[in-house]
């Protein structure tokens, strides 16, 4: 099937609209987005072992050859990322099912996520920088739809920030487009790999390149460009928040790992040097908002920011080792960011506050909530064997085998302040005196949201015990990453 | 011309983000939509401006202007116009919800306690 | 009228098929042979005159019309560019005894286009406009002409 | 996977059973099912003392990340074998005693085992694992279950205080053993501390040799509660007793000892290794001690008695890496400070395991701990009092017990100091006898103060929650057999010699035992008048002084204001870094979206101009272009004119329209560039746009007429120059680069034979690029879905179904 | 002379007149003193220029191209079409608004008859 | 007539309106179908007819647009996309890639040879979304009043 | 000969927009500037219909109409909204 790639984007896309036919029957909005996901889901592992038989998978749209059309790539980082965001939307709609009420079912949540998820696929899958871009929009007004579903005034006011912040990285992202074509020539990412060695001038190169990680750091909120990101996050509704914490940021952080990879690291250390600071200064300043809150949203908020610092210092390093490490972790934190966002949004839903001081002896009425936060939380931290772990360690060893130590350290170091922020969450959370009186309906609906919640921390888990099964696949995802060559070749076939 | 156009662009880019960073909201979608006139003139730019005629066939002639940026733009316009919609309906509810336009007022809470 | 205009119209594409000629030259002609049946035949349609006749009085309300607009413009012009302003505008009413909505509006619209007059708004039962004048100072030959030029031909043509 | 391993991995096979066995079988103590699990494990292990007292090691492998370096390598040599052994030897008594300390009908043993099989689990793999990140994962294991035992009544402030408090500090360094353990692995290539061992000179040779040793040593410090970082050790005593009695005493804070016995192989030929853990555990050993006494629960003086304790023992680990530099080789003077650790690691674990258990009893049958209200005790509780008295006098250093034995090896081995002429121990390093002294004066006071004021002096039991009374003989046994070890490991010390102290050192020196050398341990009461006997009579004469003027002196204590205690500092880093993360983040994360695009356009423009700097591409060179008609110019004009004329609009209107001349004006540049499709496309949405805004903001106020600052507009005016600036030169230095030609040629060719159009843009649309399309529609539909919710379903006005989520039928 | 130089001497007189027409209804704009007079400019003058400039286009591609393009009379048949019920939308919006005669104006007669309740 | 009072006599705009109507739409359909060969296409045809139907709500109101033309603009919108993605989906039935478009010249009555191309279904897609969304914009603003 | 015409013609035409653009910011009311945004409409017309004849192409003609169209609708909607306030009515007969 030459048009396996193509499926993650639409299938979502065909139930999405299918949905649109018919707002108002929620029963078919659950039963079709859930379905849609699962088949997507399966089609995406399909895609896993197809390309890991057959190597790099490519769609030629439209049957023009590359580069005048445009390319869907799928290689394995692509497929793992597409199969992991297919996942855990279909986990975040399980909840989201449970988690909703009708009012929200019936305004085309679902449809809106799936688009959503349609957009993130796309990002992952297209070989042409600017189809990219339009499947940023695609999320992004995906995103901007889910961030303010509801309307309350909160919400309005940070989703203001959230729009404008992307409006003007979208503005930006055209302009960095335009200047590449106009150096270059070419829109395919793999005609862009072949032909950059062919300017004259590379640092002009390099300097489009800067431009490009600022705009995608707009999106993974990288520091200094993260200023939007704890606010517009804050307010958004549980389900919609896991999938902003789990996705959005991480389309940035790979776009960054494929431009970079394949077009902007010729030349000179300059790109390699702006990574690394980048990604220490973000890791910084995500340790501090960690343990500067006692918002239990705001505080894995934070979280994301130390994960987004943690995989770009990997990417950075450009090593194999480095590379690995970073595609693990970037894995395990969409996973588990996913699953700790549910977690935390369940608390606030059985105490109706964010606030740590509001919270308190969760795990003597609801025991498997409070495990599964447990483990999720160590596994945010990185205690091995949870799935945080190896990537990190992986990361680390890439550090120190570039001669590295202060990178390395902080990294180590972060994970100290992860945990020490997850678990303030289960010591004033789920530990100590019980602050309310958590009976009556809540506590079936609580068991119904906790199956989702609990399968998917399962999943990462077994994503960290089966850190060797995944081995093979993170290593055929890192080989187009370390040799270029493989990706162009694949695409432009002579 | 190009080097005409790219002062123009820069003009459009400075008046965009002084816009931007003012304190009503209007100002603000304002600015964002001279952004995207500027980035769409960058795209047309870069494509090389003038270089031929209309990218439309015509018998007899051989030179076109660059077609790709154009249809690039032509994209970018469709998508910043959806974009603008929406964030002016947003601006609008917010409005309603909030009583102010006045970006200043709308100062985040990110609270702690 | 809209009777005989379909007819018309039927005979030309008959016309086509006819001749297997599917062109704009083969409608002319089809269009044309089915007008000279349709007034050989204009008795057949009683109670209505041949329709061409009122199109001919239209062409004549619209040949009266590119007149005054000529004629009118020239006049602005001369208001315009003269050296000192020496119009007298202002708002005047004028009575019109057309019976149907779309008829004013054509009034209207006649009005307005030719230079000197506007009408600013028609009254809830249709019977007046408002219409602004740039020179005024004379406002009872501007409703004659008003009525000369446009009403009674207007009237003229659909009756 | 083999027997070993399974027998390692039983405790946490063992523990997902625990629950459902209290569940079902509510009438047996969980407890019993649980012991069975040492008792196994003990009997196990023992079996290879035959194998490593023949300086044997058995070692087995299961496979588990080949590809990351990481397998499972169990590795039994005398040292893990010791430690083994005391894990399951004294995690079956402290089972044994769990079962009467707690109530099965109160508690929830079916956490309580889970955790102490999780923990027990945890340690036999620390010790037995090879590969370091297996040692790694099981380290981080014991902090984890010792948060879970410390928090276990996690209703309580103080338990999630020192659980908190525990699990910082020794994760922190387990994070630092962790970047240890990578710099190793980058050197030798593999994680297996044999192949570090094997390559030790390599490793000496790394410029990160420092570096991966401090981080080491970090680990191995936090865990075993040396100074700063024991703090944690006296908060963990909220656990249940036996916890303390096992995990804060006996085994898991040793695991630190255990890692740095472990790497001295590869360490300890560098000075820095001797000085900083025969310094850092040195004044441990005297931090621990001085603050003991001061104490006032009974499980607060055992806990900083165990930080003393543990002091001592690491400054011997450090003391005997001398015996390397050691040229005589037969009779090697410094190894007694190594055979010493061993020794008095074991001792410590039966008289200080008894100790707890005492205390507990105490707890038990008193209700209180402390010692101002206890007293009189001997009469009531005479067991338990003999229990107590034996293990104070061998914590005290006294004959004839074991600590008596291991004490005098500790001060002759710093009196050894005197001796060692290298790595400048000979001056400065006199200071260790000295605080040794010191130190053990202290511990005599403290270890008088344990049997005294609780059991001697006057009775006080009305003072007391509950009547005492003796506690019930389950309870009596485990104590019992430790008090009876520390008898006759007193008597007969020998009876380890071989078996168990032998192996253990031999592993710590490889390169002695690999140069045929033989360790001889020989462990005996008189040596005749030697300066330890000296000191140790210095000791009693001393200690007996101060323990009788104690009420003269104490006012010492209160002269430390809180705040500078290290447990201050903890608090206060903790409500510090809090605060001022929180005031960090106040400060630049103000909020105004304002202040934050200010920062991005200047990091975005001061990024883009600094490197166009760095790479000098501010020379221009346009070569040919079309020259601008003069129309262009004035549309030009018209767009600047526009465009900046907007930025002084106080209207809305007047901003609206003019927004509406600059889009029409672009929309004619597209005319002059040839561009039908777009001019078209511009022209509309431009108007639509242009409605939309209409529509929108006749519903909003006027722009605030309010004067602006000044300055306000200043700081936006250099900003905004410095963005428009920056394109402009960006587009410049594009224009200046471009060699390679564009792929639009193939449209061209091909536009009409393959695709059948001819408007070559809209081709491109819906045919080359019809995928951009397909979105791109998808983002309008979005767009216009998202506008029609945001209108039709606002949660705020309706009450009904408005909140995001509810409970559901 | 031939005929093709007729065409484009025809052309360019249209293009002439088209701009003068254009420049008076500018002039208008500027000069006149109330909203309702230079409705009349922008209604009529306007309009009337870009009828002429556009049938100069209509003769020029005739001739030119051989098209005879009804995309041009088409735009020059709603040119005139909508122009005067644009001018009359406006005044009208402005009197409703209140926008006051210029006060040398000889009447409102609109003004009157909405005081009097008629209108 | 029974009118509130704001409401002024729109005859004017109203018959002009029906008028210029027919115009635009046709107009529009010109431009859809041109679009491979000339400038315009489904995007610009879209935002023309939808033009139209904006014309007719300024004159007349949305009732009345509702009861002429009842269509469910989201409907409409979903449609549209539906077609396009159907279209660009057909070709991976005979193994071709994604959006590979097909076309033929067929002779037929009345309008002769004629290109018949499967980018014209796509483009209708896009024609069908513009209009769509324009109308849910402009009709859900102009509702929420 | 005829290009300069056009060219000359142009000019006069950007210039005479000028003026009109002056209006537009000028005002005073807002029907003013509606009207003078009318006038640069039309008068895009005229430069589209000029630069047609200068590029010798028909390619912008559906240009031309679609300004005519825009200006018209632009104007009908910009005269509602001073008239009535709201651009859209729902039931001119029976809301309000
Ligand atoms: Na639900
Ligand atoms: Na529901």
């Amino acid at each position: 099937m030459i048009n396996l790639p193509i499926f993650p984007i639409v299938i979502p896309a065909l139930a999405a609209i299918f949905l649109l036919f018919a707002p108002k029957q929620v029963r078919l909005q659950r039963g079709v987005a859930l379905g849609a996901l699962l088949v997507t889901f399966a089609v995406t592992v399909l895609l896993i072992f197809t390309v890991s038989q057959d190597g790099i998978m490519t769609v030629n749209l439209g049957n023009w050859p590359a580069p005048f059309g445009i390319t869907l790539v799928s290689d394995m980082l692509s497929a793992l990322l597409v199969a992991t965001s297919t996942l855990l939307v279909f986990f975040i709609v399980w909840f989201a099912t449970h988690y909703f009420s009708d009012a929200y079912e019936s305004n085309y949540v679902y449809v809106a996520m799936l688009f959503l998820l349609v957009g993130v696929n796309g990002a992952f899958t297209t070989g042409d920088i600017f189809n990219l871009f339009v499947f940023f929009e695609v999320f992004l007004i995906s995103s901007y739809v889910l961030i303010v579903l509801g309307g309350k005034g909160v919400q309005l006011r940070e989703s203001i920030k959230y729009l404008l912040v992307n409006v003007i990285a979208s503005a930006l992202f055209v302009m960095a487009v335009a200047l590449l074509y106009g150096t270059v020539g070419t829109l395919s990412l793999a005609d862009l790999a072949q032909k950059i060695p062919l300017v004259e001038n590379q640092s002009v190169i390099t300097v489009i390149g800067v431009f490009f990680v600022i705009v995608f750091g707009l999106k993974g909120a990288l520091v200094p460009l993260h200023y939007w990101l704890p606010g517009s996050y804050v307010v958004a509704p549980t389900p919609i928040l896991a999938m902003f914490g789990a996705l959005l940021t991480k389309v940035g952080v790979y776009s960054i790992l494929r431009t970079y990879t394949l077009l902007f690291d010729g030349g000179s250390a300059f790109m390699q040097n702006f990574l690394i600071i980048l990604a220490v200064l973000t890791i910084v300043i995500g340790m501090i908002g960690a343990i500067a809150y006692n918002d239990v949203k705001l505080i894995i908020i934070y979280n994301i920011m130390i994960a987004v610092g943690v995989i770009l210092y990997g990417i950075a390093l450009n090593t194999q080792t480095s590379l690995e490490g970073a595609l693990y972790y970037l894995i395990h934190d969409m996973l588990i960011k996913a699953a700790l966002f549910m977690l935390v949004g369940m608390m606030i839903g059985i105490t109706k506050s964010g606030q740590l001081r509001d919270m308190g002896g969760l795990i003597t009425r609801f025991p498997l909530f409070g495990w599964t936060f447990f483990i999720a939380a160590l596994s945010l931290a990185g205690i091995p064997p949870l799935s945080g772990f190896f990537g990190k360690l992986l990361i680390v060893q890439g550090g120190v085998g570039e001669g590295s130590l202060f990178g390395p350290l902080l990294i180590l170091l972060s994970s100290l302040f992860v945990l020490f922020s997850v678990i303030k969450i289960f010591l004033y959370g789920f530990w100590g005196e019980e602050k309310r009186v958590y009976d009556g309906p809540l506590v079936p609906y609580m068991n119904r949201l906790i199956v989702p919640t609990f399968l998917l921390v399962a999943v990462a888990v077994a994503y960290g015990f089966g850190a060797e099964a995944m081995h093979p696949f993170i290593t055929q995802a890192i080989e187009p990453l370390v040799q270029p060559e493989i990706y162009i070749d694949a695409v432009i076939k002579e | 011309m190009e080097i005409f156009v790219s002062i123009i662009i820069g003009v459009l880019t400075m008046s965009a983000v002084y816009m931007i960073l003012s304190k009503s909201l209007l100002r603000i979608i304002i600015g964002t939509g001279l952004l995207s006139h500027a980035a769409h003139l960058l795209v047309l730019t870069m494509g090389g401006l003038k270089t031929g005629a209309a990218p439309v066939l015509v018998d007899g002639v051989t030179e076109y202007t660059d077609p790709l940026p154009q249809a690039l733009v032509l994209t970018a316009i469709v998508i910043s116009f959806g974009v603008t919609a929406f964030f002016l309906v947003l601006a609008y509810r917010a409005y309603q919800e909030l009583n102010t336009d006045n970006i200043e007022e709308m100062k985040g809470t990110e609270s702690n306690d | 009228m809209a009777y005989q205009l379909l007819i018309n119209f039927f005979l030309a594409f008959i016309w086509m098929f006819f001749t297997g000629t599917f062109t704009t030259s083969g409608f002319i002609i089809g269009y044309l042979l089915g007008l000279l049946v349709i007034f050989m035949m204009r008795r057949f349609f009683k109670n209505t005159d041949f329709y061409f006749i009122r199109v001919l009085k239209l062409l004549k309300l619209f040949l009266i019309f590119c007149r005054e607009l000529v004629v009118a413009n020239i006049e602005v012009l001369r208001l315009v560019l003269s050296p000192k302003l020496k119009i007298q505008p202002g708002i005047f009413r004028y009575h019109t005894e057309l019976d149907a909505g779309w008829k004013v509006s054509w009034l209207s619209m006649l009005i307005t286009l030719t230079p000197g007059t506007l009408v600013v708004q028609v009254s809830d039962d249709n019977k007046t406009l408002y219409i602004h004048a740039l020179h005024m100072p004379d406002k009872e030959s501007l409703k004659q002409d008003i009525y000369d030029n446009f009403e009674s031909n207007i009237k003229e043509a659909t009756s | 996977m083999s027997v070993l391993h399974l027998a390692i991995l039983l405790p946490l096979l063992a523990a997902p059973f625990i629950p459902f066995l209290f569940r079902a079988l509510k009438r047996i103590h969980t407890g019993w099912f649980v012991l069975i699990v040492p008792v196994v494990l003990f009997v196990y292990f023992f079996r290879f003392i035959g194998i490593t007292s023949a300086g044997d090691v058995v070692t087995e492998t299961v496979e588990w990340m080949p590809s990351l370096g990481i397998n499972f390598t169990a590795y039994v040599d005398g040292l893990g074998l010791l430690f083994a052994l005391l894990i399951t030897g004294i995690g079956a008594l402290v089972v044994l005693y769990s079962i009467y300390y707690l109530n099965k009908d109160k508690e929830s043993l079916g956490h309580f085992y889970v955790y102490l099989l999780l923990f027990m689990g945890a340690m036999l793999g620390v010790v037995l694992s090879d590969n370091m990140v297996v040692m790694y994962m099981f380290w981080e294991l014991t902090s984890i279950s010792s948060f879970l035992l410390i928090g276990y009544w996690y209703e309580k402030e103080r338990s999630r205080y020192g659980a908190r408090k525990s699990m910082l500090i020794t994760v922190f360094g387990g994070l630092s053993m962790l970047g240890g353990i990578v710099i190793l692995e980058s050197i030798v290539g593999s994680f297996s501390i044999r192949d570090m061992v094997a390559n030790q000179a390599l490793i000496a040779d790394s410029p990160f040799f420092v570096a991966a040793m401090i981080l080491i040593l970090l680990g191995a410090f936090t865990k075993s509660a040396q100074f700063p970082f024991h703090i944690w050790l006296p908060d963990a005593m909220e656990a249940p007793t036996p916890v303390s009695a096992y995990l804060h005493s006996a085994t898991m804070v040793k695991a630190g000892l255990y890692l740095v016995a472990r790497m001295s192989p590869v360490f300890q030929e560098s000075s820095l290794w001797l000085w900083i853990i025969a310094s850092v555990g040195t004044f441990t050993l005297f931090w621990g001690s001085f603050n003991a006494v001061k104490q006032t629960d009974l499980k607060g003086i055992l806990a900083f008695s165990t930080v003393s304790q543990l002091g001592l023992i690491m400054s011997l680990l450090g003391l005997g890496a001398a015996a390397l530099h050691y040229d005589g080789m037969d009779d090697n003077i410094y190894m007694v400070a190594t055979i010493a650790a061993i020794f008095h690691l074991i001792n410590h674990a039966t008289f200080k395991g008894s100790l707890f258990m005492m205390v507990g009893i105490v707890d038990h049958e008193t209700g209180t701990r402390d010692i101002r209200k206890l007293g009189g005790l001997m009469t009531v509780m005479p067991i338990t009092f003999t229990i107590a008295v034996i293990g104070s006098l061998s914590m005290a250093g006294l004959p004839p017990f074991n600590g008596f034995l291991s004490k005098e090896m500790f001060l002759k081995a710093t009196t050894k100091v005197f001796s060692m002429d290298f790595f400048a121990l000979d001056t400065i390093g006199i200071l260790i006898p000295v605080v040794a002294f010191i130190a053990s004066v202290f511990t005599f006071i403290y270890s008088l103060i344990i049997f005294t004021r609780t059991f001697m002096g006057k009775a006080q039991f009305d003072r007391l929650p509950k009547q005492p009374h003796e506690a019930p003989i389950g309870m009596l046994i485990p104590p019992a057999i430790l008090a009876i070890l520390v008898v006759v490991l007193g008597f007969v010390p020998n009876v380890l010699s071989n078996s168990l102290i032998k192996p253990a050192v031999e592993s710590i020196y490889p390169s002695l035992v690999a140069s045929g050398q033989d360790v001889k341990v020989d462990i005996y009461f008189w040596h005749g008048i030697t300066p330890e006997l000296l000191m140790t009579i210095g000791i009693v004469l001393l200690g007996t002084l101060m323990f009788f003027t104690i009420n003269k002196w104490m006012g010492i204590y209160n002269h430390i204001p809180h705040r500078l205690t290290l447990n201050g500092m903890y608090d206060g880093t903790l409500v510090w870094s809090n605060k001022a993360a929180y005031r960090f983040k106040d400060n630049y994360m103000t909020g105004f979206i304002r202040s934050y695009l200010v920062y991005i356009f200047l990091f975005l423009s001061g990024m883009m101009l600094f490197s166009m700097y760095r790479f000098d591409l501010f020379n221009f060179s346009f070569g040919e272009m079309e020259p601008v008609a003069p129309y262009e110019y004035v549309l030009g004009a018209v767009v600047i004119l526009a465009a900046l004329a907007i930025t002084f609009m106080r209207s809305r209107l007047p901003s609206i329209i003019l927004l509406g001349v600059v889009g029409y004006s672009v929309a004619l540049f597209f005319v002059f560039f040839n561009a039908p499709d777009l001019a078209l496309t511009q022209l509309v949405i431009e108007t639509v746009s242009v409605a939309l805004f209409l529509l929108v903001f006749y519903h909003m106020p006027e722009i605030s007429k309010k004067e602006v600052r000044v300055k306000f507009k200043i700081e936006n005016a250099i900003v905004s120059i410095f963005v428009g600036v920056t394109v402009t030169l960006l587009s410049f230095m594009a224009l200046s680069n471009r060699s390679l030609s564009s792929i639009s040629e193939y449209y061209k060719e091909n536009v009409y034979d393959l695709a059948a159009g001819k408007n070559m843009v809209n081709v491109v649309l819906v045919d080359f690029r019809g995928f951009d399309t397909l979105f791109e529609i998808v983002v309008l539909a979005i767009a216009a879905i998202g506008i029609y919710t945001m209108i039709k379903f606002r949660t705020t006005e309706r009450t009904k179904g408005a909140r995001e989520h509810e409970p559901k039928k | 002379m031939t005929a093709t130089m007729i065409y484009d001497i025809l052309t360019g007189v249209f293009t002439i007149i088209g701009v003068f027409f254009t420049v008076v209804a500018a002039i208008g704009l500027i000069r006149l003193p109330d909203i309702y007079s230079r409705a009349h400019a922008a209604s009529k003058s306007a309009t009337l220029g870009v009828m002429f400039v556009l049938f100069a286009a209509l003769l020029h591609v005739w001739v030119d191209q051989r098209i005879f393009d009804a995309r041009l009379l088409l735009g020059l048949f709603f040119v005139l079409l909508t122009a005067p019920v644009g001018g009359h939308l406006i005044a009208r919006a402005a009197h409703a608004q209140g926008v006051k005669l210029w006060d040398k104006s000889l009447q409102d007669a609109l003004q009157e008859d909405k005081d009097k309740g008629i209108e | 007539m029974n009118r509130k009072n704001d409401q002024v006599n729109d005859v004017i705009l109203q018959t002009a309106a029906v008028i210029i109507f027919f115009i635009i739409i046709v107009f529009s359909i010109n431009l859809f179908f041109a679009g491979h060969y000339s400038p315009g296409g489904g995007f610009i045809g879209g935002l023309m007819t939808a033009a139209a139907l904006v014309l007719l709500l300024l004159a007349f109101d949305s009732k009345t647009l509702a009861d002429v033309l009842p269509f469910d603009y989201r409907k409409m919108t979903a449609l549209g996309l539906a077609i396009a993605l159907l279209t660009s989906l057909h070709s991976i039935f005979w193994d071709r890639p994604f959006l590979t478009h097909a076309y033929d010249k067929f002779d037929l009555p009345l309008l002769g040879e004629q290109t018949l191309h499967t980018a014209i279904a796509f483009d209708l897609g896009v024609y069908l979304v513009v209009i769509g969304v324009t109308m849910t914009i402009i009709q859900t603003i102009g509702e929420s009043e | 000969m005829l290009n300069i015409i056009i060219y000359v013609a142009l000019a006069i035409l950007v210039l005479a927009m000028l003026g009109m653009l002056y209006r537009v910011v000028k005002g005073p009311t807002t029907a003013d500037r509606v009207i003078a945004l009318d006038s640069i409409g039309i008068g895009l017309i005229s430069v589209v219909s000029l630069l047609s004849i200068l590029l010798d192409t028909t390619m912008f003609f559906e240009v031309i109409l679609l300004l005519g169209i825009l200006a018209f609708i632009g104007t009908v909607a910009f005269s509602k909204f001073l008239e009535k306030g709201e651009i859209i009515q729902h039931d001119r007969n029976n809301d309000l």
